[in-house]
């Protein structure tokens, strides 16, 4: 049983591991779809082919090289960072990169073929345009990014792997509801797995909020 | 209808590899076709209670009987054992090597707070373990030790975590021979009588589950528990060891479960 | 593919100062989807301050060759060549406004910013923009609910930004009422006299004879003539441009 | 051990189970999220806030709803599609529905404040307006479809539990994988994981050609 | 909010037959960002056949009051009625042409499919509006690239599918060139003469004078006035219009 101490405590570890990773990844992930974007250069098109195929990098495959590479006996693993938070943010990181990058690239492509003369005959620089096409999608990005989130929160393949669901360490919403599940407290598990979707739900709602403002500023 | 059932059972048989070399013989002999699903003890009895499955195989005594006293199985039926060994890091450093009993063993980890894996998911393994820790007059679960980790999931993801942090943990043997990734671990302590680990075979009750194929999961327990049947799961090898010995006719005492 | 140049901000061909022009457009040639948009387009513009107008029927080329000049898009064949002192930036009105999604301010402080002049000068500047196209009324609206000649006006303020030499006009009073018409003629008219060179697209025949120092005609992707203003509306060169003036030029 | 034979039944019934669900959560997220986007009734905003949040469903969670709706004991127990590959399409398309139709709703949305008046003017039914959007989008939905093959690919919590990951009868690569991972076989698992991420890339390499197809059609 | 009707395919409000309007707009009001943009705006279109040209400065209002009459905004005070016996489709142009991204000839195939013109006739449609735009050189080409004079007479074809008894036109010539818009001219006259009522915006004094049978006069958002066109050429009664025409109108 759960109770209610270790359900705020999962929850919060839940939301820092995945609200941390869906940051890390937007830092990286709409920069990078910018880039594929506007960007002219060798390997663009592998690369946006790439990054819309990692979209399907299994969760468990992404905890698994993260665990040959972070244990004991892996390169990496005199850092100890096995078993901790940390490991499994940089999971959720991968994991998530990959989502919002392909969908800023989407983004980002219509805006650009709309803007790129314009910025162009302006002078603008490559960060210049970048910078511009970011604050003009910035509505639409938050739907990437809480896709992201999304994705974030309820995985479990690669934190269960990297994390370890380690009781008062590492232990998170999906894992719980895992362990749950294998005890045969499937309601319990249900229970738990609604409280996930009800912080889903209330974070979404936060943003629509922020992204309806952030539309009417630009339509009117 | 088809003949053909559904057996929910534990990982650790299905790790070994025993359903891929057992399965073929029996439906070679009755044609008869299983399905496993291999979950926790937990769901898998959870399963069967919910009517799907036809047969479980598990490893926890009194939840077995449990399940039979709730008049959710018929009889429950010893098929065959193996044992419970501690592993832990080849340097061994709470010294376990030379300890008398498992008991001491478990006493030395938590003297040195050596980091132990505990599967912490309330499976036969994980009870059996609880036992052994209370047997020793230990609690590192209650007491919240930072060294004691419950990683609450399977057998082969807690040994994945042992040999990735280095730490102690108790399993089965078959896992055990079975699994890849054993890293710097090895067997740190066996043969104590108290590891004794007993498989048990439960049919589904038809009379709370009409629906179910009790022709098709009496013929997999008659067949598990033959002559026949019973050498099959004797001849089965991993690396040249044997994973399970058959009991059916021979419950050995000590069976304490 | 011929050398070209269509970065006018570093100049490949080193031409000796006092050559005469400041841009020099040499047999260029542009095709799309099979067909010949620009061909052998020739001429050049002098260095000297002044109007071209750039006549044309619809579909003769006149956006894509100021697109060409401003170095939006590449040619496939000729050269582009600026005056090796050509210095500062070009502004460019284009057919369509392309604002972005903000205020009519804030655009103009995008450009401003995007050409890098100094945060403290540029609230200065923007008042200035602001009453120079008439929009000081609605500079907090959304730009992009703005009436098509508040656009038009915006887009003209914009690119006034940083004071460019040469300005690119695609049609910039295509949707505004006759006062503004007006007010844009003085305006470019006064930037023409403090040094800067346009070269503007209309249809509109009497703001061309109002405007034009001299009058450049494209037909199909060609140029017909290039001649000064006053002999251009006195009687046209080609049979093209005169039957363009006269309402009657089939393409 | 995997035999060849074995694996080309596994990887076949991915694809089948996956390519499935994303169809069919593509039929219903589609037009769903065209509903959301240029539909005027109550309770739009909110329904728009609970399809993103729905992105946030977690696998495990939709797994184990579906068992207590499919198992014997369940409502739904006497269609018997407990541990079959429809149940598993059927997690597989509630989980993707969101994605795809979250996203379709972002791309419509920007497309509708495009072409509403135009469509409005010419008195377009709402059905040949979803249509005319549709056609319009049928580029930028190839995105919106690929990050839901890359969910429906990836994903195991829900399979794992309605399927079973019965040997020859419910056994996909994310299973195979986990399984091979509890058996400690990580190189396997991590192996199997790149050939699911080669079939991801090879479907992505596809689209994408397709959709510059697309693209160059209605640009030029 | 008063009681609005800008769907003209079912009027609410039946009137008697013969009541001598086609459409009655009637102290129209429509606010936004804390301006009122439309003010009290009432008048009438009589169901004779002809063409209105409304005429006024930037920003007066004249696309919003378009907008308002083909029923795609809502007043937010005022009603707009239909004649009962108003039938069939309203024809409109924007002042941007707005295209689906496909080629031109599919952008007027999707036209005639939403008019929902039996498949069968759409070929000869399509054929005829092609040649009556001008535009059968370059029907595969890619509506977005066209240049704005051809994007402006695909837009006018497209609002001619269904053969509409309404036609609201903004600024449909402005990127025309001199040739296309006499074309343009012609068609319209035409149009109207066979019965169509015709609501045409535009600032080009010499066109209004050429084809307007009335002229109505907006100026920030109000009606200055609504006169038959001779009377307005020879001597507009309000002190704006006069301006207007003079090129003198200050916003
Ligand atoms: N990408 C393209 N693909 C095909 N045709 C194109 C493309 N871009 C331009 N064109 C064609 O090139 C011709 C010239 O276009 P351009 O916009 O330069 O004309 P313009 O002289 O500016 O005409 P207008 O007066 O109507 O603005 C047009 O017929 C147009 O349809
Ligand atoms: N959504 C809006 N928010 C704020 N202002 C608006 C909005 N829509 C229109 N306006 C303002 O309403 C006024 C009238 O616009 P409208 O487009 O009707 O002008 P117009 O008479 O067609 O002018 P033009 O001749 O330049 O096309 C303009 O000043 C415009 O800025
Ligand atoms: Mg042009
Ligand atoms: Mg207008």
């Amino acid at each position: 049983m759960l109770f209610y101490s270790q359900l705020l405590e999962i929850v919060a570890l839940s939301l820092e591991v995945s609200l941390v990773a869906v940051m890390l990844a937007a830092l990286i992930g709409i920069p990078l779809g910018a880039l594929l974007a506007i960007g002219r250069f060798p390997g663009r098109t592998a690369l946006i082919v790439l990054v819309n195929a990692l979209m399907g990098l299994p969760p468990v495959v992404v905890g698994l090289g993260l665990y040959l590479l972070l244990s004991r006996s892996g390169p990496l693993g005199i850092l100890q960072l096995l078993y901790t938070p940390t490991a499994m943010i940089i999971a959720q990181t991968i994991l998530v990169t990959p989502i919002i990058a392909s969908f800023s690239h989407q983004i980002f492509a219509d805006l650009h073929r709309e803007y790129d003369e314009m910025l162009r005959a302006m002078r603008a620089s490559r960060w210049q345009t970048i910078l511009t096409l970011i604050r003009e999608a910035r509505h639409a990005l938050i739907t990437a990014i809480l896709a992201g989130l999304g994705r974030a929160l309820s995985e479990i393949g690669a934190v269960m792997i990297v994390g370890g669901n380690i009781n008062h360490a590492t232990r998170v919403m999906t894992t719980a509801i895992a362990l749950e599940t294998s005890k045969g407290n499937l309601r319990l598990a249900v229970s738990l797995g609604l409280i996930l979707l009800a912080l889903s739900f209330a974070i979404n709602l936060a943003l629509h909020f922020l992204r309806s403002r952030l539309e009417r500023a630009a339509h009117a | 209808g088809k003949n053909e059932i559904i057996l929910q059972s534990t990982t650790s048989t299905q790790n070994s590899g025993l359903y891929e070399y057992l399965l073929p013989l029996l439906e070679r002999d009755t044609g008869l076709r299983v399905k496993v699903v291999a979950v926790g003890t937990g769901q898998a009895l959870k399963n069967a209670r919910n009517c799907d499955g036809d047969v479980v195989l598990v490893h926890a005594r009194d939840a077995e009987e449990k399940f039979v006293a709730d008049e959710y199985g018929l009889k429950r039926n010893d098929v065959m054992y193996n044992d419970f060994i501690l592993i832990g890091p080849e340097d061994d450093p709470a010294g376990v090597r030379g300890a008398r009993d498992i008991t001491e063993a478990l006493q030395r980890i938590a003297a040195a707070k050596a980091p132990f894996a505990s599967r912490g998911d309330d499976s036969g393994t994980h009870r059996k373990e609880l036992r052994l820790w209370k047997a020793a007059g230990l609690d590192p679960g209650a007491a919240r030790e930072g060294w004691y980790r419950e990683t609450g999931s399977g057998m082969g993801a807690t040994l994945n975590i042992a040999a990735g942090m280095g730490a102690y943990a108790l399993t089965d043997r078959a896992t055990w021979i079975s699994f890849a990734n054993k890293g710097g671990l090895a067997i740190l302590h066996e043969g104590d009588p108290a590891l004794f680990n007993q498989y048990g075979v439960i049919a589904v009750n038809p009379a709370h589950c009409p629906g179910m194929n009790i022709k098709g999961a009496e013929t997999f327990i008659t067949w598990l528990l033959s002559e026949k049947g019973q050498k099959a799961i004797a001849s089965y090898r991993l690396k040249g060891q044997q994973l399970f010995f058959p009991n059916a006719h021979s419950a050995l005492p000590g069976n304490g479960g | 593919m011929p050398e070209s140049n269509v970065l006018p901000l570093k100049p490949k061909d080193s031409q000796k100062a006092g050559a005469g022009f400041l841009i020099s457009v040499d047999a260029l040639g542009y095709r799309r989807g099979g067909r010949s948009l620009l061909d052998a387009v020739s001429f050049e513009l002098g260095r000297d301050p002044g109007i071209t107008v750039l006549l044309g029927p619809n579909g003769a080329g006149k956006s894509l060759l100021l697109r060409l000049i401003g170095g939006l898009i590449r040619p496939d064949s000729g050269t582009i060549r600026f005056s090796p002192d050509f210095r500062g930036p070009i502004g460019m009105v284009f057919q369509k406004p392309v604002l972005l999604r903000r205020s009519v301010r804030a655009n103009l402080l995008h450009a401003l910013a995007i050409a890098r002049i100094p945060r403290r000068e540029r609230t200065g500047i923007l008042a200035r923009l602001l009453v120079e196209a008439d929009l000081t009324h609605c500079a907090e609206s959304p730009a992009r609910a703005l009436s098509g000649g508040e656009q038009q006006r915006l887009a003209m303020a914009r690119a006034l930004v940083g004071d460019p030499v040469l300005l690119l006009l695609d049609e910039p009073t295509a949707s505004l009422d006759p006062a503004a018409t007006a007010a844009f003629e003085a305006l470019v008219r006064k930037v023409a006299g403090e040094g800067a060179r346009i070269l503007l697209v209309t249809h509109d025949l009497h703001q061309a004879r109002r405007i034009a120092d001299d009058v450049l005609f494209l037909h199909k992707g060609r140029i017909c003539e290039h001649t000064p203003a006053a002999t251009f509306f006195r009687a046209p060169a080609s049979g093209e441009a005169d039957a363009y003036c006269k309402g009657t030029l089939l393409t």
